[in-house]
């Protein structure tokens, strides 16, 4: 069981973060939009908490960061939330295609 | 050395018991399919609603306050993140620690006072 | 607060003394209006005069600064007048009162707004002339453009917000041209005033750049002018616009672009523009043979005029293109001359227009039948406009053309079919208008009446004064010349 | 730490900051527990809050640079003037919100005052922070507070739709820029500013790719929040959909907070180089000068097919958006000037030109362009202070705009080398946005009104009316005035 | 049991897993024994307290063999499914609700040797798996497509997350005293004084809360038989069913083992009583605790839901708040 190296993890991570961004921009339903987000949101944790580890010059700040990150992930799926039930109460639907009152 | 083997070795037993509690509901489903019977009716494959024939879809829209529950955890549960690490290192940090963390208590205390004054925890 | 900003500022008396004056009282506003119209051309006067017997002093305070790094760059708020923008201050402020009082029979809708409008136009082109450096110019160079803006979309003819776009987009581009070239001379040179920014390109040789402002400074002026492939707002401006307006713009705004070339053109980029010449000349000699070649195949008569503006301001280009003396003397001398014989034509056309209410050349003829002295004013603008020896127009065309032929004899030839060209249209129009066949169209109509005479007559003896005796301008730009003369090296 | 060091700090730089925060905190308590009668003076407190705030502020004026807290938070001129524009243009907002005395569809007052203040805490942590957690601290702060602010109008279609969109774009983009910051971290091992910028000095080897990497993709992020093309998608939409003051708010300090953090993130992190090499930031200087160039005419064109006045100054701001990036594109010694300047002009007049939307979109319950038909004969005051507005925003002289844009000018033409293409498209942007401006001019002035009555201007309405037209005018005539202030 | 100590020191690898594995298998079977006995212990002390017998036909007087006939009644009993209930997820819902509640087990050290994973952040992963059980009801309320199943695991959700927060702010201030979330560490911190003494509010607390995250008595509304039948699990029958009764009591158990090392002190003896061997003494306060939660469910009427709500977010969440505060003063003051 070797170590797994920095690469391998920030590969990941841009992977994870990739697919997130591809969710986020082409799913229909809001909720899995902002679950999309949280996972672009992850794969930032991810890369903080390698480099913190494995860096080059390794430190707990990453960690430190990443703690911050996910608070804010979590007030951000919080506001989220509130704003899509207030949405849903309004137009009886969290489909993201019938946002379309604002017209160019 | 020795303290790497246990970080090491102790996700892996993590991972054993991952595995065992995984095999055991399918091992014991698979086996007890051999041993129970399987003859569905009509009648068996209703869905159960105290004896009535069912009506509507079941998937009825949640309450809204089961979201602004749902809000509230979201945002202490993920508070308390800043707290174990302060916890832990409290005895080396001082009393900066102490007034910062009573600062941010006050402000969570703050937070759900809010909620409260707001009646989101009322359960209607 | 110098003689300078007095006159600058001046127009703003009559902006605020309208306001309370109430809306529907015609007769008071046009009175008032009227009556404000003479403090700027009373300043305008003094000036003039002031500036033969002595140097007038010019007006200056520090404004802005920008530190950048171990530059500095300062601009003063400075007004400043040398010949040609005396004369040109001189002009706007007699056209000024000449189009307000025309103003009164033109003009039937909110007529406060309208000379309040007027006047802000007056206070942006007093300005204009009497900046002394490229910042200041340029602030009033863009006040011009609201005023302008408004009453071509509020007062004009049919199409009239249509063609304030078309004046928007052209002279928006122009001017923001303008201004680029502007804040490249001033990071170059560290001052916009005039003196400086001349003997900082007279020393220092930058050629690629000095090319490169010139050529925006010809854009840019060159679409005020406006040079051939730039023309087509000009033309939309006066069929559009009211006639008191055509008069200012015809009569004044058109020489910014004039004033801007040979001031800051050749002024300050002598070298630059001799690399030019061929171009200008080339151009300059477009706009004469095409505005007069379209000038005689129009059946309107606002367009006629429009198209013989176009020609006209060939010459000045050819004027300049000759970068010697007698052309620039020539190109001067044909702006202030155009700026009379334009605004001297469109008040007759308005004039005309009212009785008539047509200015198609098709159904004006016999004008000298129904109104002699209408046809007779007709018929000497025409002469003017087409130089007859003894008019201003003569005067400034001669001096062109000596200009040119001692540098570009070839242009000289070709720009002489232009003149030919010239007295054919402008004959054809109206000789057929004043002495063609009369129909009884139009019914009764009465001839010019006071009011209008006397503008008319103001406007001929200029006129004609300055054909008779070409010393009152030549004097006063005697120094100006000096200035470019030593630029140019001729 | 101990106690010791703790108190050695100078506490007294971030007085401000507690000002803003304290007066949060005890509004919000009031709103909890207070009655009636006060509640009724929440904004007014506020208002007193952001005064007290300017006013430390200004005390600080001239002090020299500070840094408390380990470099987390940095006093220094920068922060210093870019604080100046946020608290006056939050100020303003206030004064606009304070001019509506009864909101039918904001119920939550309370709430929308300390949002406003809380926001506003998180663009001054942002001028002001040294480190990049504080920094992305900040900008999340502001950005959760805006998109409840958007959400506020909670039964509007049309806010809610907006609201929706902000967030979703706003989290895309705070990935993004996240995204960014950790690599910028993972190469230099530090979220110190100061010590990131040292490490990016030295050769960067063969973290030279994520270090390029890292750029683009934090300035991805970032230009979201400057509505920066091709990231202004949002832009429109919440500005339709926001309470008016909102998207002031948003169009103003949201977007001067967005340019506070390119500044110091990329003019201090990516710009030091070794003597004579080139710094990542210059040569990645065409990626941001493309971003200006897009949004200045992207940004025009569309202004100019929009008929909802809300949606017009959307698209107008963008165009605004890439005038001032081009001063970051052109770095030159004015260029933190420039940028001040233009942002401290933008917030006069677009404020007030929101202002007198907000007036009109009271009385006629519309944000068409045809509110403004014959606004002359209906309302002269109302149509004589848009109109200032409008050529300044518009660029013509008398009226900060034009100072600002001619700033830019010169910074772009003086920078080395000068960028005569960025000029270029910023003279033919200007030139579009005429024909958009002057649309409205002709509407007031010329057009007949389709709206019956005059219309009156109350004396709530007129002092952010008053303040932001004698910010407008006061700049353009005696520019010198705020650029010696800045210097 | 120093094998496994020995074995945990050695270079990790596919041998390891195997030892593991060993291990692994014999725990299930005495989890599986301790679910056995649970069940049938409850069932006859709470007879015994409401003055009844409980079960006593099968095996005995004690009907001993009681459960293991209702284990085989269930393992034979027809699977039934309805026909619009979600398929998939229908069949992975107990499967999630069990596996998080044995995977908790992992970390929980039971005497100084015989600790399987000795983690540095043991008591982050207890808390962070066992909130993942939630998912497994909600997933079984969704699945079976029935109202009061779904009703049933919105409620359980709501409960279990409510009830979340004061569980995991009370721990903190044992970590506050202990200064380290290592569950051996904590458990060596008390050799002389168990937490309970120095957190006796985070311990009530914490049993509160602990309660209702294993949907018990008087905080069982989610399978409140009279007014949702049986709750998210009310269409699951056979073993199917059983999963979930097995994940209930496995996570009763880890709850138990859970106090008794956060607050009662783990293996640790006594004063004076060292000679009784850790594991009898680890067992013992494990069973009081798992006895006092049978207690309480026998003497306790169950909550209204508006009261269960207010109780965990009005009283209990101010008070472990309240709780991290007070320790943290006493801490910088007495220690």
């Amino acid at each position: 069981m070797s170590s797994v190296p920095l690469q391998a993890y920030l590969i990941v991570a841009l992977i994870l973060f990739c697919i997130g961004l591809f969710g986020a921009l082409t799913k229909r339903n809001t909720i899995i939009v902002l679950i999309c987000i949280e996972l672009m949101l992850n794969a930032v944790n991810l890369n903080l908490v390698a480099f913190s580890k494995f860096g080059a010059s390794a430190n707990i700040t990453g960690q430190v960061f990443s703690l911050f990150t996910i608070t804010i992930a979590a007030a951000e799926v919080a506001v989220g939330m509130a704003i899509l039930i207030a949405f849903y109460r309004n137009k009886r639907t969290v489909n993201i295609d019938e946002m379309n009152t604002l017209k160019e | 050395m020795e303290s790497l083997n246990i970080y090491q070795n102790s996700y892996l037993f993590v991972i054993v018991f991952l595995f065992v509690a995984l095999m055991l509901p399918i091992v014991a489903l698979s086996v007890g399919r051999l041993l129970r019977p399987n003859q569905p009716t009509e009648q068996k494959m209703l869905t159960y609603e105290s004896g009535m024939e069912p009506f509507q879809d079941a998937r009825v829209q949640f309450h809204v306050r089961y979201y602004l529950f749902a809000l509230l955890f979201v945002i202490f549960d993920v508070e308390t993140v800043f707290l174990y690490p302060w916890a832990v290192a409290y005895e080396k940090l001082g009393v900066f620690a102490l007034i910062e963390m009573l600062i941010f208590i006050v402000m969570l205390f703050l937070g759900l006072v809010y909620a409260w004054k707001k009646k989101v925890l009322k359960w209607r | 607060m110098g003689l300078l900003s007095l006159l600058v500022f001046s127009p703003i008396v009559g902006f605020i003394i309208l306001f309370f004056i109430p809306k529907h009282d015609m007769k008071m506003l046009h009175k008032i209006a009227l009556a404000a119209s003479f403090i700027p051309f009373l300043f305008g006067l003094l000036v003039f005069i002031l500036f033969k017997t002595d140097e007038i002093p010019a007006d200056i305070l520090k404004w802005i600064e920008f530190e950048a790094g171990e530059k500095s760059f300062v601009i003063h708020y400075e007004l400043a007048v040398d010949g040609f923008s005396t004369i040109l201050i001189f002009l706007t402020a007699i056209i000024m009162s000449i189009a307000i009082l025309a103003g009164s029979f033109h003009v039937k809708k909110d007529i406060r707004m309208f000379y309040q409008l007027m006047f802000l136009l007056e206070l942006g082109v007093l300005g204009v002339f009497a900046s002394g450096n490229l910042f200041l110019f340029f602030i009033f160079f863009e006040i011009t453009l609201i005023p302008m803006f408004l009453l071509l979309s509020k007062w004009g003819g049919t199409d009239r917000e249509e063609s304030a776009f078309h004046y928007l987009v052209y002279n928006g581009i122009g001017s923001l041209i303008l201004l680029v070239a502007i804040a490249a001379i001033f990071v170059s040179a560290g001052s916009t005033n005039f003196d400086t920014v001349m003997q900082h390109f007279a020393t220092n040789e930058n050629s690629g750049l000095a090319l490169g402002i010139a050529i925006a400074l010809l854009l840019a002026f060159g679409i005020k002018l406006p040079i051939f492939p730039l023309h087509s707002w000009m033309v939309k401006v006066h069929v559009d616009a009211p006639i008191p307006v055509v008069i200012v713009h015809a009569g004044v705004l058109l020489k910014i672009g004039a004033y801007g070339l040979i001031t800051f053109g050749i002024g300050f980029f002598p070298v630059a523009f001799e690399k030019l010449v061929l171009v200008l000349a080339i151009l300059g000699l477009v706009n004469l043979l095409y505005g007069a070649y379209l000038a005689l195949v129009q059946k309107e008569l606002r367009a006629v005029l429009a198209y013989s503006s176009i020609s006209h301001m060939g010459i000045i280009l050819l004027g300049i293109a000759a970068l010697n003396e007698s052309g620039i003397q020539g190109a001067i001398f044909q702006a202030v001359s155009h700026g009379l014989i334009a605004a001297l034509f469109f008040l007759l056309v308005g004039s005309l227009a009212n009785r008539t209410n047509t200015t198609s050349l098709k159904k004006l003829s016999g004008l000298a039948r129904l109104t002699p002295l209408l046809a007779g004013f007709l018929l000497v603008a025409a002469l003017a406009g087409l130089g007859l020896p003894g008019m201003s127009g003569f005067v400034s065309e001669f001096m062109v053309f000596l200009g040119l032929f001692e540098q570009l004899p070839w242009i000289g030839v070709i720009g002489t079919l232009g003149l030919v060209l010239t007295v054919v249209y402008m004959l054809r129009v109206v000789m057929n208008m004043t002495f063609g066949t009369y129909r009884n169209m139009f019914g009764e109509i009465k001839d010019l009446n006071v009011y209008e005479v006397v503008p008319t007559l103001v406007l001929i003896i200029c006129i004609i004064g300055i054909g008779v005796f070409p010393n009152i301008i030549a004097s006063t730009i005697q120094l100006t010349i000096e200035t470019l003369r030593l630029g140019i090296g001729g | 730490m101990d106690l010791k060091t703790l108190l050695s700090f100078e506490w007294g730089m971030m007085a401000p900051e507690f000002t803003i925060l304290i007066v949060a905190v005890i509004l919000s308590l009031i709103d909890l527990f207070g009655k009636d009668s006060i509640k009724k003076y929440i904004p007014s407190f506020a208002v007193a809050g952001i005064g007290l705030a300017l006013i430390f502020l200004l005390f600080q004026y001239g002090h020299e640079e500070v840094s408390i807290l380990y470099d987390t938070y940095i006093f220094d001129s920068f922060a210093f003037s870019f604080k100046f524009i946020l608290l006056i243009g939050t100020l303003l907002i206030f004064f606009m919100v304070l001019s509506k005395q009864k909101d039918e569809e904001i119920t939550d007052r309370g709430e929308y005052v300390y949002l406003l203040l809380s926001a506003l805490l998180g663009t001054m942590m942002m001028a002001s922070s040294g480190d990049l957690i504080t920094l992305f601290v900040g900008l999340e702060l502001l950005s959760l507070s805006s998109y409840i602010m958007v959400a506020m109008r909670k039964r509007n279609k049309r806010a809610n739709e907006g609201a929706m969109k902000y967030i979703i774009n706003g989290g895309i983009a705070t990935a993004f820029t996240l995204f960014g910051m950790s690599y910028i971290y993972g190469i230099s091992g530090t979220t110190k500013l100061v010590d990131i910028s040292r490490e990016m000095s030295s050769a960067l080897g063969t973290t030279e790719p994520i270090a390029t990497v890292g750029f683009i993709i934090l300035f991805v992020g970032l230009a979201f929040k400057i509505s920066s093309v091709p990231f202004h998608m949002w832009t429109p939409d919440v500005y339709e959909g926001a309470a008016t003051p909102v998207s002031a708010f948003l169009s103003v300090v949201s977007k001067a907070a967005g340019f506070v953090i390119i500044i110091r993130l990329f003019v201090t992190i990516f710009n030091t180089g070794v003597e004579g090499n080139e710094t990542l930031y210059s040569s990645m200087i065409g990626f941001v000068a493309i971003l200006a160039i897009l949004s200045m005419l992207i940004g025009n064109i569309i202004a100019l097919r929009q008929r909802n006045m809300k949606r017009l100054i959307a698209y107008s701001s963008i165009g605004h958006a890439g005038y001032i990036l081009i001063p970051i594109v052109s770095l030159s010694a004015m260029t933190l000037e420039n940028v001040w300047f233009y942002l401290l002009a933008y917030s006069f007049m677009t404020i007030g030109a929101f202002m007198v939307i907000y007036i009109l979109e009271q009385s006629e319950k519309s944000e068409d362009i045809s509110i403004f038909t014959g606004l002359f004969q209906r309302s002269p005051v109302l149509a004589i202070s848009m109109t200032i507005f409008l050529l300044s925003l518009a660029g013509i002289p008398g009226t900060a705009g034009f100072i600002g844009k001619f700033n830019i000018f010169v910074g772009a033409i003086s920078a080395d080398p000068a960028q005569y293409i960025l000029v270029g498209v910023m003279a033919v942007a200007t030139v579009i946005s005429y024909l958009y401006y002057f649309n409205i001019l002709i509407q007031m002035f010329i057009r007949q009104p389709e709206f019956e009555g005059r219309r009156t201007v109350n004396k709530m309405q007129a002092v952010p009316l008053i303040a932001c037209i004698t910010g407008t005018i006061v700049l353009g005539i005696f520019p010198f005035i705020a650029l010696n202030f800045f210097s | 049991m120093e094998w496994l100590a020995e074995r945990l020191a050695q270079a990790p690898g596919l041998e390891n897993m195997l030892y593991f594995l060993a291990i692994t298998l014999p725990l299930l079977s005495i989890i599986l024994g301790f679910v056995t006995y649970a069940i049938l212990a409850e069932r006859k002390v709470i007879g015994y307290i409401q003055l009844r017998y409980g079960p006593n036909r099968v095996g005995g007087r004690f009907g001993l063999l009681q459960t293991v006939a209702d284990v085989l009644k269930l393992l034979i009993k027809e699977d039934t499914r309805p026909k619009l209930a979600d398929k998939p997820l229908y069949i992975l819902a107990p499967i999630i609700a069990f596996v998080p509640s044995f995977a908790i087990l992992v970390a929980i050290p039971i005497t100084e040797t015989l600790t399987f994973a000795n983690m540095g952040v043991g008591l982050l992963y207890v808390i962070a798996v066992s909130g993942l059980s939630t998912i497994g009801m909600v997933t079984a309320g969704w699945a079976s497509n029935n109202k009061y199943a779904l009703m049933g695991g919105m409620r359980a959700v709501a409960q279990m997350i409510s009830y979340e927060v004061p569980l995991i702010m009370s721990a903190v201030g044992v970590v506050l005293f202990a200064g380290s979330l290592n569950l051996t560490v904590i458990v060596e911190q008390q050799q002389f004084v168990p937490y309970i003494l120095l957190q006796p509010i985070g311990f009530i607390v914490f049993f509160i809360a602990a309660t209702a995250e294993l949907n018990r008595t008087p905080f069982d509304l989610p399978e409140a038989e009279s007014e949702l039948i049986a709750g998210y699990h009310v269409e699951y029958s056979g073993f199917r069913w059983a999963m979930f009764m097995l994940s209930e009591y496995v996570y009763l158990f880890a709850m138990s083992a859970l106090i008794t090392v956060l607050f009662l002190g783990g293996w640790n003896p006594i004063i004076g009583l060292g000679f009784i061997p850790d594991v009898v003494w680890f067992a013992l306060k494990f069973s009081i605790v798992v006895f006092v939660f049978m207690w309480i469910r026998a003497t306790l009427p169950r909550l209204r839901a508006d009261q269960l709500m207010e109780f965990g977010w009005k009283v209990l969440l101010p008070v472990a708040m309240f709780n991290i505060f007070f320790s943290a003063v006493l801490k910088e003051l007495f220690f």
